[in-house]
């Protein structure tokens, strides 16, 4: 069964149809593949599955359920997860902060119970900051914990988005461009990390340019352009296809 | 009908100096993103200046009335520009980095020395400015009178939005303003010299504010220090029902609030008059929530 | 910080406190009246410091919320003899539930917009107690003749003894604080730093932005309803002079000066803007300009406020291994 | 950081401390220095410091030098219970002031409990005096007076539709409210009742509806700077309509904002300013303060708060006191036809100055003001 369907997913800016009827579904723990050259509307398929954008067509489940038109926190809540193409952390707050961002949804200690400073929301504080330290060692950033999220390099921003997104104990995590600004070193580390998030049984999604990193890490591949869907398929077929070929080769700046 | 049409004309009136003033104000906040509250002490500097140099210098005696209306105008404009510099370097330059916010507090303060210092210099009694040197000519336009103060005032308003409209959008220094306002750093690596923009914004913005105290005191006869924060607060208003940073909006919202007084003091209640305008912009800005002409910037995400 | 800068800092603070405290046995009726006034408009600060400081939402209006729980605090014990203190509560709740119906529809707008909205809305606020909204604020005249709250049947009089009332407040200063404390180093003021920081990753993270922003709105106006309520009962005579736009501005100034977001930097805040301006009463007609000159020093001088927020340290080093699960 | 801390400490411990000093006689004047109404206050303070200096020039009170100490209420509530409390802390025999009735309301209670008199000089709201506080005085007359002259005064001279226009301040509105209740009973018409916005600069709106309502009067209980706005975009507008204005507006600013031209036949009730009384005490005041400031004062306020300092002064001296009991007793039941600058003065149990105080002035074509008979 599928855990997350598109469907005829359609999406305008303006008068600029951005998304045109673009289907997909994706299996329950797989490594989901989304590519396709610059501009093709890889981000805003993203970005409608999170509910950042609303949809002007289509439809999108997730767990059988329908979220077509599903604010951004319900989302998360109901398991879905993701990190952004710029990164965007809570940059004044410490790393450890940042996490227990992802981990918000899954707490239930309100205003009231803070104020009161309630046995159970002293307990639930502890949980969080364990979940936290335990997300922030699975990515290997334990030892900033403390550290201002600003301060961190590129590549361990990166890890701790992923991180932020893992704590929110998603069913899917959608990666936007997670390999973004990383060396060679830090992407191979990236690949490892990927299946291990797999391994804890959680879908991954991800948009990526780096296409030997796609062709190691995903098992499944739908390939974007110009908002339609050209091809999908396993990376052997995504790599003959003619049509990706020449999308890629059309356009200068990407190589496959 | 005849009451309404007057009534418009009555609020076409104010509004055309609530849009003078929230000129300066969009543009600085064009380019900045900074809320100038002493953009109103600096319109009262100019009505002030404007009497000050009206009496020492016998400008109307010398070149006309006109003739030294205007090189009142340019003058109080100038020195108002002057001051508008000044201001930046001294309360806003250092905080060019920090928060958005205390900008903000450092402009309520210079709000507060401006006031003050007003005060002491020219006394706490209202000041007059003389009488009789301004047409008083009543046109009748379909048997309804419409003094020519006003249209000139809508008309000084209308030419000086017009004029920098143009200046904005065709000249090679209105590019770089706008540039600037887009993207201070890319500006800068574009080779413009985002200081000397700056410096320029923060001399047209509090001249034109200074332009509108000199004519509201011309008009109106009546200036005190404490002036300046009404319409200062009046022409933020405008500016952001317009859409704050947008040239035209600050006309279309000056213009529209004046009326929206107007019409609310006349229809429903003069009491509830400023309640009724804060009223009426909450309503515009729930349905557009960046005021009328404000472009909705989709955040990329 | 290093430990023992967490140490100096700590002890300044009790100083501070004990310095505090003891302030009214050294000093005159005035003097205590300027401390007490410091009080109320600390505790107003602290209270908009939820929406301004760790919100990050621009609110000028604050003013209304304090007036409306004054005013319910005035129209319940002048009309039917309620006791003050008990109206505590009553003032914050009116406050609180006026928040929600207002802020509402407007809580969606952007920086400068909802700046411009609540400056409209504390303005409104005051136009509808000029105009004896529903006969019963008095008009223009306000309402005189509150009593002076009781505290187990012992009368505490703001103007017959500034001082008594002093510890009034100062017992609800202490318990803002820790409350606030409390509830910034808590799962909810994170929320409200996030959507401050990047609303757009605190949506992504899982934070219903609009939802925390309007509880910050509700919070905040509870506060400020029952800071309206002490105000009225130690002024004992209210008229919507004392509510006007410059009141939000003057609390607006408290947090931004102090330190959005910093409780010590708050307080700090309504001792410089609501001290300064009595301690250069001697200058007499130069005193606001002088407090003028002074704020836009204090702005350059230290632009992040006076007393910026301190990064939170977690107590990592306390959490047992077995608590580190996935 | 830790610097600015304890200066700040050590700051709110230098407040000036209550020095209680036996050299001098320390009378309080608390007047709006600041805000909307400082030039008020500004003519406050002037004249009570000439009226001080005066006095220590003939030796001071009971041997004492007066010394005037000075509290700026900032015509707003708030400030001015602070202004309260500090002067009540000075050792002060009395307080003389302040401007604007909900300015005074909010020092009131602080006087009262601390055993402080007050003399008030421009809070005409009825209520002040109604509540029974022993040691307040005013040397202003009360609005319930003046809406009764004032209505007296418009059906006199025959007029039958009545606008009133007051400022939505607790004075005008008062004021207005007095007059709309007398005129309940009395064979004229309210046409026209609502309130302008103080500060702004345009009327036209509001003048357009008075225009419609066609009164034979318009009757406005607010301040002389929006009085002369008014009168001024009428005469532009060409609405004819005669005004009749409140006590707020003598101040001969209000001829400079309207223009003669525009001022002329306005008509107004008011004290009696100095200029217009023969007696020596006026004489001789007007005449020194031209001579140490330049010119008359602007305000008649500001005068009734020298009155307010002459009768504390001659209490004094009388009592031989400083005793706010005895001089409250003698200021109500012995001072009797005391020649004030503003007229006689008499007190009644209340506090409230006994009397017809109110004149009607009218502006005349120079743009002076003429006292009618």
């Amino acid at each position: 069964m599928s855990l997350l369907r598109v469907e005829n997913v359609v999406k305008f800016f303006g008068g600029l149809m951005a998304v045109g009827n673009v289907s997909f579904d994706v299996p329950e723990g797989c490594v989901y593949g989304l590519i396709g050259p610059n501009g093709a509307g890889k981000t805003t398929v993203f970005n409608l599955i999170t509910g950042n954008y609303k949809l002007n067509k289509g439809n999108i489940v997730f767990k059988g359920e329908n979220i077509t038109g599903m604010l951004t926190p319900r989302v998360v809540a109901l398991g879905i997860a993701r990190t952004f193409q710029n990164i965007r952390l809570f940059s004044n707050m410490s790393v450890l902060e940042n996490v227990l961002a992802g981990y918000h949804c899954r707490m239930k200690s309100g205003a009231l119970a803070a104020m009161l400073r309630l046995p159970k929301q002293r307990a639930e504080e502890r949980r969080a900051i364990g979940k936290a330290i335990a997300e922030l060692r699975f990515v290997g950033l334990e030892a900033e914990a403390e550290n201002l999220a600003r301060n961190l390099s590129y590549g361990n921003q990166r890890l701790l988005e992923i991180a932020r997104a893992l704590a929110s104990d998603p069913a899917l995590i959608i990666l936007d461009e997670p390999a973004g600004g990383m060396n060679e070193y830090e992407t191979t580390a990236l690949v490892d990390l990927i299946e291990r998030i797999r391994a804890r049984g959680i879908t991954v999604m991800l948009i990526e340019h780096d296409m030997s990193l796609v062709m190691r890490a995903c098992e499944y591949i739908v390939v974007l352009e110009h908002g339609k869907k050209i091809a999908e398929g396993s990376p052997e077929v995504i790599k003959a296809d003619p049509k990706v070929i020449e999308a890629y080769l059309g356009s200068d700046d990407d190589e496959i | 009908m005849e009451q309404f049409f007057t009534q418009l004309t009555n609020g076409l009136a104010v509004g055309g100096i609530y849009a003078l003033i929230a000129l300066g104000y969009t543009m600085v906040y064009g380019v900045l993103k900074l809320i100038n509250f002493a953009h109103g002490d600096l319109f009262t500097i100019g009505a002030y200046l404007g009497l000050t140099l009206l009496a020492s210098l016998g400008l109307t005696g010398n070149v006309g009335t006109a003739g030294g209306i205007f090189f009142l105008v340019l003058m109080v404009m100038g020195l108002v520009g002057v001051i508008g510099i000044l201001l930046d370097r001294a309360a806003y330059k250092p905080l060019r980095t920090s928060p958005r916010l205390s900008a903000v507090v450092s402009a309520l303060g210079a709000s507060i020395v401006f006031s003050n210092t007003i005060m002491l210099v020219y006394g706490p009694s209202p000041r007059v400015y003389p009488q009789g040197l301004l047409p008083t000519h009543v046109f009748y336009v379909f048997g309804l009178p419409v003094p020519i103060m006003r249209i000139i005032i809508l008309a000084t308003s209308l030419v000086l939005m017009i004029g920098l409209y143009l200046f904005i959008q065709k000249t090679r220094t209105g590019t770089a303003i706008r540039a600037a306002a887009i993207d201070q750093g890319a500006a800068r690596l574009m080779g413009i010299n985002v200081d000397r923009v700056i410096m320029l914004v923060f001399f047209i913005g509090p001249a034109l504010g200074g332009a509108a105290g000199v004519m509201v005191g011309l008009h109106y006869g009546q200036i005190n220090f404490t002036m300046g924060w009404i319409y200062g607060l009046k022409a933020f208003t405008a500016a952001i029902l317009g859409g704050i940073g947008n040239i035209p909006g600050a006309m279309v919202g000056g213009l529209l609030l004046g009326v929206i007084e107007s019409m609310g003091a006349a229809y429903i209640s003069n009491a509830w008059k400023d309640a009724i305008a804060f009223f009426v912009l909450i309503l515009i800005l729930i349905i557009r929530p960046t005021g009328l002409l404000g472009e909705r910037v989709a955040e990329k995400i | 910080m290093s430990v023992s800068g967490n140490n100096i800092r700590i002890g300044l603070y009790a100083a501070v406190a004990v310095c505090w405290v003891a302030a009214p046995f050294f000093l005159d009726n005035y003097q205590t009246d300027v401390l007490n006034n410091i009080a109320i408009y600390a505790l107003l600060g602290l209270s908009l410091n939820i929406i301004l400081g760790y919100g990050g939402m621009f609110h000028m209006g604050h003013a209304a919320f304090f007036a409306i729980g004054a005013y319910t605090t005035a129209i319940m014990n002048t009309s039917w003899g309620i006791p003050v203190l008990w109206l505590l509560p009553l003032s914050g709740i009116t406050a609180g539930v006026f928040a929600l119906v207002v802020a509402r529809p407007i809580i969606h707008l952007r920086g400068d917009y909802l700046l411009i909205v609540t400056i409209g809305m504390v303005e409104i606020v005051r136009i509808a107690l000029v105009n004896n909204i529903f006969g019963i604020t008095g008009g223009p005249n306000g309402i005189f003749g509150i009593a002076s709250p009781q505290v187990f049947g012992y009368p505490i009089n703001g103007i017959v003894h500034p001082a008594h009332y002093f510890y009034l407040l100062t017992v609800f200063i202490a318990f803002t604080i820790a409350v606030f404390y409390l509830l910034e180093h808590s799962r909810y003021g994170r929320a409200l730093k996030y959507l401050c920081s990047d609303s757009v990753a605190a949506e992504g993270s899982g934070i219903d932005t609009s939802g925390y922003k309007l509880s910050a709105f509700v919070i905040g106006a509870f506060w400020a309803g029952m800071v309206g309520n002490l105000y009225a009962g130690k002024i004992t005579f209210i008229s919507p002079e004392s509510f006007s736009f410059w009141e939000s501005v003057v609390m607006f100034m408290i947090v931004i000066l102090g330190g959005a977001g910093s409780i010590p930097g708050v307080l700090l805040g309504a001792i410089l803007i609501i001290g300064l301006p009595e301690f250069f009463q001697e200058l007499q007609q130069y005193r606001l300009l002088i407090f003028g000159i002074a704020l836009v020093a204090m702005m350059i001088f230290r632009p992040q406020g006076v007393l910026p927020p301190k990064p939170h340290t977690y107590p990592v080093d306390k959490i047992d291994e077995k608590e580190v699960a996935l | 950081m830790k610097k600015i801390v304890l200066m700040l400490i050590a700051a709110t411990f230098l407040f000036a401390g209550p020095a209680v000093s036996a050299e001098t006689i320390k009378i309080g004047l608390m007047c709006p220095l600041t805000g909307s109404w400082a030039s008020e206050g500004k003519d406050m303070r002037q004249i009570v410091e000439l009226l001080a200096g005066q006095v220590n020039e003939q030796g001071g009170l009971l041997g004492k030098e007066v010394e005037i100490v000075v509290a700026d209420d900032g015509g707003d509530p708030r400030t001015a219970a602070l202004a309260a409390q500090r002067l009540a802390s000075r050792g002060i025999v009395g307080v003389i002031g302040t401007y604007g009735s909900s300015v005074t309301e909010a020092s009131q209670n602080i006087y009262a409990a601390t055993n402080t008199l007050q003399i008030a000089n421009g809070s005409t709201s009825v209520r002040l005096t109604e509540k029974g506080l022993p040691y307040f005085f005013r040397t202003c007359p009360r609005d319930d007076e003046q809406g009764r002259v004032a209505v007296k005064s418009m059906l006199e001279k025959g007029y039958k539709r009545i606008a009133i226009l007051h400022d939505s301040t607790t004075y005008a509105k008062g004021l207005a409210e007095e007059a709309r209740g007398l005129l309940a009973d009395e064979a004229a018409e309210i046409v026209f009742f609502d309130a302008l916005t103080p500060g702004e600069q345009d009327y036209t709106t509001i003048l357009t509806q008075i225009r419609r309502d066609n009164p034979d009067v318009v009757f406005f209980t607010g301040y002389y700077p929006e009085a002369g706005m008014l009168l001024r975009q009428k005469m532009e507008m060409g609405l004819d309509v005669p005004f009749i204005g409140g006590d707020a507006n003598n101040n001969p600013d209000l001829v400079k904002i309207a223009g003669t031209r525009a001022a002329e036949g306005f008509r107004f009730l008011s004290p009696p300013v100095p200029q217009d009384l023969p007696s020596p005490v006026a004489q001789d005041f007007l005449a020194a303060y031209i001579e140490k400031y330049g010119q008359a004062p602007g305000s008649i306020w500001a005068v009734l708060a020298g009155d307010g300092f002459r009768v504390l002064a001659k209490a004094i001296e009388e009592t031989n006191s400083t005793e706010t009991e005895a001089i409250a007793d003698y200021l109500k039941n012995e001072l009797q036809a005391f020649p004030g600058l503003t007229g006689m003065i008499d007190f009644d149990q209340k506090g409230d100055r006994i009397g017809d105080v109110y004149r009607v002035y009218e502006v005349d074509a120079d743009g002076n003001f003429i006292l009618q008979k």
